[in-house]
């Protein structure tokens, strides 16, 4: 009873120890055995391949593609946000009026899925449905915008819709930051004679690297994770030119009956995030100290 | 301790949160028919099962043509709580056969007579080893193109029945300021195109390409040649047709900004909507060249081995599924022909009933397959590598020799 | 109340000994000041008798009953916190109620002595208020209100008055040190601060590096110091020091530039242990003892006076003697200007010698 | 002057990007309400309607598809619309959130004020878990339920969500915490209050901006999933965004695009809502301590 008593703290962590311990920790090393298998339509552990699927899954053309695309999504999607995010929450930061009507604007994406939004956005792509024929009726006949035509630019019609998503998140982010700032820095700056933009520059943005840092964790984390960007507006296409490892691993493990293969993609991306998000991790746990 | 708390939790919240288990004269269906047609057609069925006294638990999941149902069952089925019934193409049934979780239909498959009735291509995948495991309700042809009544009459073109005419007909529908060919731009649509070229080459090519899988005929002239016309057929479509939905298509054609398409017989939905009737405002006709062949994609119920207490309701549901009148009902809602051959072909429309004909005909000479782009010719894993290089070369400026050569590579690795 | 006694108490985080051994016993009613530099180990002290952190070696006896081990609510003890700690979604009656309410108290009693409580420290006015409409003095005093309300046995302070303004500490010094009389309770204050010490207490314990330097009467500590730590740390300004040699009997400084500024020869005070001649010593002088006026028993010595700080009544004076730097303090009447010489006394019946090496005190006891 | 002049162009340049940028976010939004409110040939450009665009406004007012969408559209066999789903996505919410933000609550209030040996390790094994693709757990999650004889039913797809909400949860709260001067734990142990009188009594009532935060995300979160929905909900527990797909998607059947948009807006109004309601504490909970910086 004693025991209990004192450890009582310790054993409130409990539950959620378990459970994450198994449906994350668990399901991760399952996912690792499974990519070891020769498993199709289910798992199956009677057929052992080593990392024969690892080859086939580097070996192959639309991982090849998803690599690529990741590439270029990612570092888009990431630094897309944090401008915008930053643009945005400096001019809202200049005492600006409707600021709550405009930050609401700016936020709500965030609280919609793709699954409400996919459609809307197909069309606001498609160049015989949206923004270019919208354009073109009301008399700007050169207007063109039909990225999503195209395999080559397909992928940024993907990075614009996550920008429109991410960024209000992203603002709030530096919002929160900006305000948290001491203020006498700035005084102080002023009296050195720094001008607006140089105070931004010097000693402003230096001051949000924690949120920088917190940002590009979590759009890194979202630009791995994306899977629902994708199918909502391209599907993936033209061709597979807008793969994602994501989307590679859901085609292969649920469409194309290649469980293992897509075990083994699951597992590379696991590997990408952990590279991404140890760091982090180790930086927020100093934090607390 | 822990797994007694959720499951003291678990057991709490459904009891209040109302999850009853199927009960024995129910049958819980798994299927992605959700909307317009296909809803209106499934729920044909149901009330068909009502009758019989046999209640309808809905499991619908749309999406990705039943790749999203496809991965709710198989959580569904790995946690070991299976639906009666699922809706499935060809090669799925036979995946999940193969695996051992369908039932045994036998009982009702010999009381009234399936054997009999259902083309033999079908059946193949209906059966497992010489057991029905899954019921067929319909059967769908993919090959057809749909034409503007008005576009033609005006330009006094008629349905073509070869390539050149195709082509000619459509350049006089550029020239006369539509778009030539309306296109869908997804995967499964391109090669709903490219496999109806093949047939077209031969039926003899596609068995050997496509259901054989034979590296010879991949790489063969005929498979170069099916790619050369399909880049022809490709010249005719508007730029921005890659990621269009097929039903926009369709609406294409239906409002005059285009004067073809080629589609399955489910466009016919499209043009019912519109309030207008196939064959006379949007004519029909096979694909160049494939006419006397038949592919064919069919829906299944397949029907998952439950304990003995559900499995009255779903030999019901078998039944009632394959009775001559629900298959009339359903089709006649659906766009597709029954998969019955029994069934009168008075109420089809013009349409459906050269589908009717053409199957029968078509399994006599041996020319009925199934179709690639829709889960009958080769399992998902290879069907998706087919579907790879299909989809690359519609969207780059790929040659059909390496197109040809990419197939068999593709091919040959997936196999 | 209570006595306190803590016998040999060690503290260890991990390879790091942060207390050291530590002794001190006091009798109930003693007014308690653990005094120190920040990270001498004096607030682990305070929290071990809480009960917040747990010993690592030693015994805590309060009224002769072992504590240690107990959890905090089973020792009967309040605690008055820097940051005052008060329960931030709770009114001030609220605030001041919850340890009667969590001791399962009935609401008309926990109101009669939230009264009572409130009436001793004039708060009834505040009763309804939230801790953030409060100014820091209606803090500390709603939150001493909170530690009062359960008469426990013991009290405890950490730095309570480090964050109120000059004026109001000294002020909350009085109103504490006039509550202890009244009250008659035993008390453990933490402070860096040696006036409050010196102000407050009536036993104090100095401690630096996890350990007791010296525990004592302010008097003792003051006049007595064991070594020169404590000599240095209590006292303002501080005590000077100056190095020099045992000759002849008496303490002779050597200046830096010795041939300029001749030698600083002094007698060693009285009550010093024997000293070998030559030995090198430690003479702590205070600044207070430097006069302009000879005493009985002073030494007269020659001094510059380089800079002159006023306080007041009293000014601090900056000396130079014999190449050594001293620190007086003296009346503001004294009439010393800056950059001229001046004759002084020093009262040598108090100097204190110490072994320059370890710092101990070189005082028979 | 010539100051004024600039800085007034300076605000006007200001407002301009603001407002710009607005109607960029706002650009599907415009176009899902005016779909909804337009009749099927107005949408699809058939005949008199040639010069409609997506973002133009409805000509022809309808507001038949919100009233089919949400009671009668036809969805598989039922023709009910959207209404009877809300339902079990309140009730899934209701549930799923409350357990993961007090769960979360709690972990963030031991991590914090309550340190151990190895408590940071724990605490980064958690928040790991924040990162983990939900498509890759969908199989071994199935199994699970299965085992646990939960499959199909609310309480597993509650469980589901609170094991892929704790680790978030746990970040907000112990972030939010570890702010929280350690002082006032002391003081209540002192006043002898237990562990969990500290936790009810004397933290939760300050923790509102914190439970916001992580109402908010824990909210959306699970209103707006889909995967698990389909997955692991049983025919009578399928949340509302699984119906809505059911709604919009179909592979070969036709589509009403104006119910389809009118489905999602009914859809997306409940976490909208939360938005711009909570909007504001949203902000004021992340510069709390909900993300350091």
């Amino acid at each position: 009873m004693r025991f209990f008593k004192a450890r009582l703290p310790q054993l409130t962590l409990l539950p959620s120890l378990v459970l994450v311990a198994v449906s994350v920790y668990g399901f991760i090393a399952l996912t690792f055995v499974i990519s070891l298998t020769r498993s199709r339509m289910l798992p199956r552990f009677d057929r052992w391949e080593g990392f024969d699927n690892y080859a086939r899954v580097w070996s192959h053309p639309r991982w090849e593609v998803a690599v690529e695309n990741f590439a270029i999504f990612g570092l888009l999607y990431i630094g897309g946000t944090l401008v915008i995010g930053l643009g945005l929450a400096i001019l809202l930061d200049q005492k600006i009026r409707a600021e709550g009507a405009l930050r609401t604007i700016y936020l709500y994406p965030m609280a919609l899925s793709f699954i409400v939004t996919g459609v809307a956005w197909q069309w606001l792509m498609s160049p015989d449905l949206g923004l270019q024929h919208a354009f073109r009726t009301w008399g700007w006949e050169s207007f063109s915008f039909d990225w999503i035509t195209q395999s080559e630019m397909a992928i940024y019609c993907v990075v614009i819709a996550g920008a429109w998503q991410a960024s209000g998140f992203v603002m709030a982010l530096f919002l929160a930051a900006l305000r948290g700032i001491n203020t006498e820095i700035i005084s102080a700056a002023r009296m050195d004679g720094a001008s607006g933009p140089a105070i931004y520059w010097h000693i402003i943005i230096p001051a949000l690297r924690p949120a920088f840092l917190t940002a590009i964790v979590v759009q890194g984390h979202l630009s791995i994770k994306s899977y629902d960007l994708v199918v909502a507006l391209t599907r993936g296409g033209p061709g597979f030119a807008t793969e994602l490892p994501s989307t590679f691993m859901y085609e292969f493990t649920f469409s194309r009956n290649e469980m293992a293969m897509g075990a083994a993609s699951a597992v590379m991306m696991l590997v990408l995030l952990t590279v991404l998000i140890v760091p982090y991790l180790y930086s927020e746990l100093r934090h607390g100290r | 301790m822990t797994k007694y708390l959720t499951r003291g939790v678990g057991a709490l919240l459904s009891m209040t949160a109302l999850s009853a288990p199927a009960l024995a004269d129910e049958v819980e269906v798994m299927h992605w028919w959700t909307s317009g047609g296909e809803a209106a057609a499934i729920a044909v069925l149901q009330e068909d099962l009502q009758a019989r006294g046999t209640g309808w638990v809905d499991m619908a999941i749309a999406g990705g043509g039943g790749d999203a149902a496809m991965t709710a069952l198989r959580a569904r089925v790995v946690a070991g709580n299976p639906p009666t019934a699922a809706q499935m193409l060809g090669m799925t049934v036979r995946d999940w056969a193969d695996e051992g979780f369908l039932g045994n239909l036998n009982a009702v498959a010999e009381a009234e007579g399936w054997n009999d009735v259902v083309p033999p291509a079908v059946q193949a995948f209906g059966t497992h080893d010489g057991e029905w495991v899954a019921a067929p309700v319909n059967i769908h042809r993919p090959h057809w193109v749909w034409a503007n009544a008005g576009i033609f009459e005006e330009l006094g073109l008629s349905m073509p029945t070869t390539w050149d005419e195709f082509f000619a007909a459509a350049d006089a529908i550029e020239a006369a300021g539509h778009v030539g060919v309306a296109m869908g731009g997804q995967a499964w649509q391109e090669a709903t195109i490219w496999e109806a070229i093949v047939l077209s080459v031969s039926p003899a090519l596609y068995e050997a390409a496509i259901i054989n899988a034979d590296m010879d005929a991949l790489g063969s002239e005929g498979i170069v040649e099916s790619f050369e016309i399909f880049r022809r057929v490709l010249g005719y479509a508007d730029p921005g047709y890659a990621g269009r939905d097929w039903n926009l298509a369709t609406a294409m054609v239906i409002n005059g900004e285009a004067g073809m398409q080629i589609m399955g017989d489910w466009a016919k939905g499209e043009v019912i909507n519109a309030g207008l009737t196939p064959g006379e405002q949007v004519l029909c006709a096979v694909v160049p060249g494939t006419d006397g062949a038949f592919l064919f994609n069919t829906d299944f119920f397949a029907m998952f081995d439950v304990g003995e207490d559900a499995q009255a309701a779903q030999r019901n549901m078998a039944s009632a599924a394959m009775s001559v009148s629900f298959q009339e009902t359903f089709n006649l809602a659906k766009g597709s022909i029954p998969a019955r051959t029994d069934v009168p072909s008075a109420n089809f429309d013009v349409c459906g009933q050269t589908s009717m004909a053409d199957l029968v005909e078509a399994t006599e000479a041996g020319t009925l397959f199934g179709s690639l782009a829709h889960g009958h010719g080769q399992p998902a894993s290879v069907q998706a590598a087919y579907l790879d290089v299909v989809t690359q070369f519609a969207n780059s400026d790929m040659t059909p020799e390496a197109a040809a050569e990419a197939l068999v590579a593709s091919v040959g690795g997936a196999l | 109340m209570a006595s306190l006694s803590i016998d040999r108490v060690t503290k260890r985080f991990g390879a790091t000994e942060v207390l050291h051994e530590v002794s001190i016993d006091i009798e109930a009613g003693d007014f308690l000041v653990l005094v120190g530099p920040s990270g001498c180990g004096k607030s682990t002290l305070l929290n071990m008798i809480a009960g917040l952190t747990e010993l690592s070696g030693g015994e805590i006896r309060l009224a002769d009953r072992r504590i240690d081990g107990l959890e905090p609510k089973a020792r009967n003890i309040a605690m008055v916190f820097q940051s005052y700690a008060l329960y931030p979604a709770m009114t001030v009656e609220k605030n001041i109620a919850f340890p009667l309410r969590m001791a399962g108290m009935d609401k008309a009693a926990q109101a009669a002595k939230v009264a009572e409580v409130a009436e001793l420290l004039q708060i009834g006015h505040l009763l309804k208020r939230k801790p953030a409409a409060l100014s820091g003095g209606q803090r500390q005093r709603v939150a001493m209100g909170r530690a009062l309300v359960r008469d426990p046995r013991l009290f405890l302070f950490d730095e309570p008055l480090s964050n109120l303004d000059a004026k109001l500490r000294v002020d909350m010094r009085t109103e504490i040190k006039r509550l202890h009389q009244r009250l008659g309770t035993t008390i453990v204050y933490v402070t860096h601060d040696q006036v409050e010490a010196m102000t407050m207490a009536t036993k104090i314990a100095v401690m630096e590096g996890g350990a007791v330097q010296q525990f004592g009467t302010p008097a003792e500590i003051y006049d007595r110091p064991a070594n020169r730590f404590v000599a240095t740390f209590m006292g303002s300004p501080a005590m000077n020091l100056v190095k020099g040699r045992v000759r002849d009997g008496a303490f002779v400084a050597q200046g830096a530039a010795a041939a300029a500024a001749g030698e600083l020869r002094l007698p060693l005070p009285r009550g010093t242990v024997p000293l070998a001649e030559g030995r090198e010593i430690e003479l702590g002088l205070r600044p207070e003892w430097i006069s302009t006026e000879a005493g009985p028993g002073s030494v007269p010595f020659a001094a510059r006076v380089e800079l002159i700080e006023p306080t007041g009544p009293d000014i601090y004076a900056m000396l130079e003697a014999a190449g050594q730097s001293l620190v007086a303090r003296l009346p503001a009447r004294a009439g010393l200007r800056e950059k001229t010489e001046a004759a002084l006394h020093l009262d040598m019946a108090q100097a204190v010698v110490f072994d320059p090496e370890t710092g101990a005190s070189l005082m028979a006891p | 002057m010539a100051a004024d002049m600039r800085r007034s162009v300076q605000r006007g340049v200001v407002y301009l990007v603001l407002v710009l940028a607005a109607g960029f976010f706002l650009l599907p939004l415009v176009a899902m309400v005016f779909t909804s409110l337009k009749t099927m040939p107005e949408i699809t450009g058939g005949a008199g309607f040639e010069t409609a665009t997506i973002l133009s406004p409805p000509r022809l007012w309808s507001f038949e598809a919100w009233g089919l969408a949400w009671s009668s559209a036809c969805i598989a066999v039922a023709c009910e619309g959207l209404r009877g789903y809300f339902w079990n996505s309140i009730l899934l919410v209701v549930f799923a959130v409350s357990i993961s933000v007090a769960l979360g609550a709690v972990n963030g209030y031991v991590l914090s004020k309550w340190r151990f040996r190895g408590d940071s390790i724990i605490f980064g094994m958690l928040l790991f878990g924040c990162f983990i693709p939900f498509q890759i757990v969908l199989i071994p999650m199935a199994r699970l339920l299965g085992l646990l004889d939960l499959a199909g039913t609310l309480g597993g797809l509650v469980l589901v969500h609170v094991c892929y909400g704790i680790p978030f949860t746990t970040l907000f709260f112990r972030n939010f915490y570890v702010t929280v001067p350690d002082e006032l734990i002391a003081a209540g142990r002192m006043d002898g209050a237990g562990f969990w009188q500290i936790f009810t009594i004397i933290l939760v009532p300050i923790s509102w901006p914190i439970f916001v935060v992580a109402i908010i995300w824990q909210f959306t979160n699970v209103w707006n999933d889909f995967l698990f929905g389909a997955s692991f909900a049983g025919p009578d527990t399928r949340p509302l965004m699984v119906a809505l797909n059911n709604l919009v998607n179909t592979s070969t059947g036709t589509k009403a695009y104006n119910v389809d948009m009118a489905g999602a807006m009914i859809a997306a109004l409940p976490t909208m809502l939360v938005y711009i309601v909570g909007g504001r504490y949203f902000l004021r909970g992340l510069t709390s301590g909900a993300v350091k910086g």
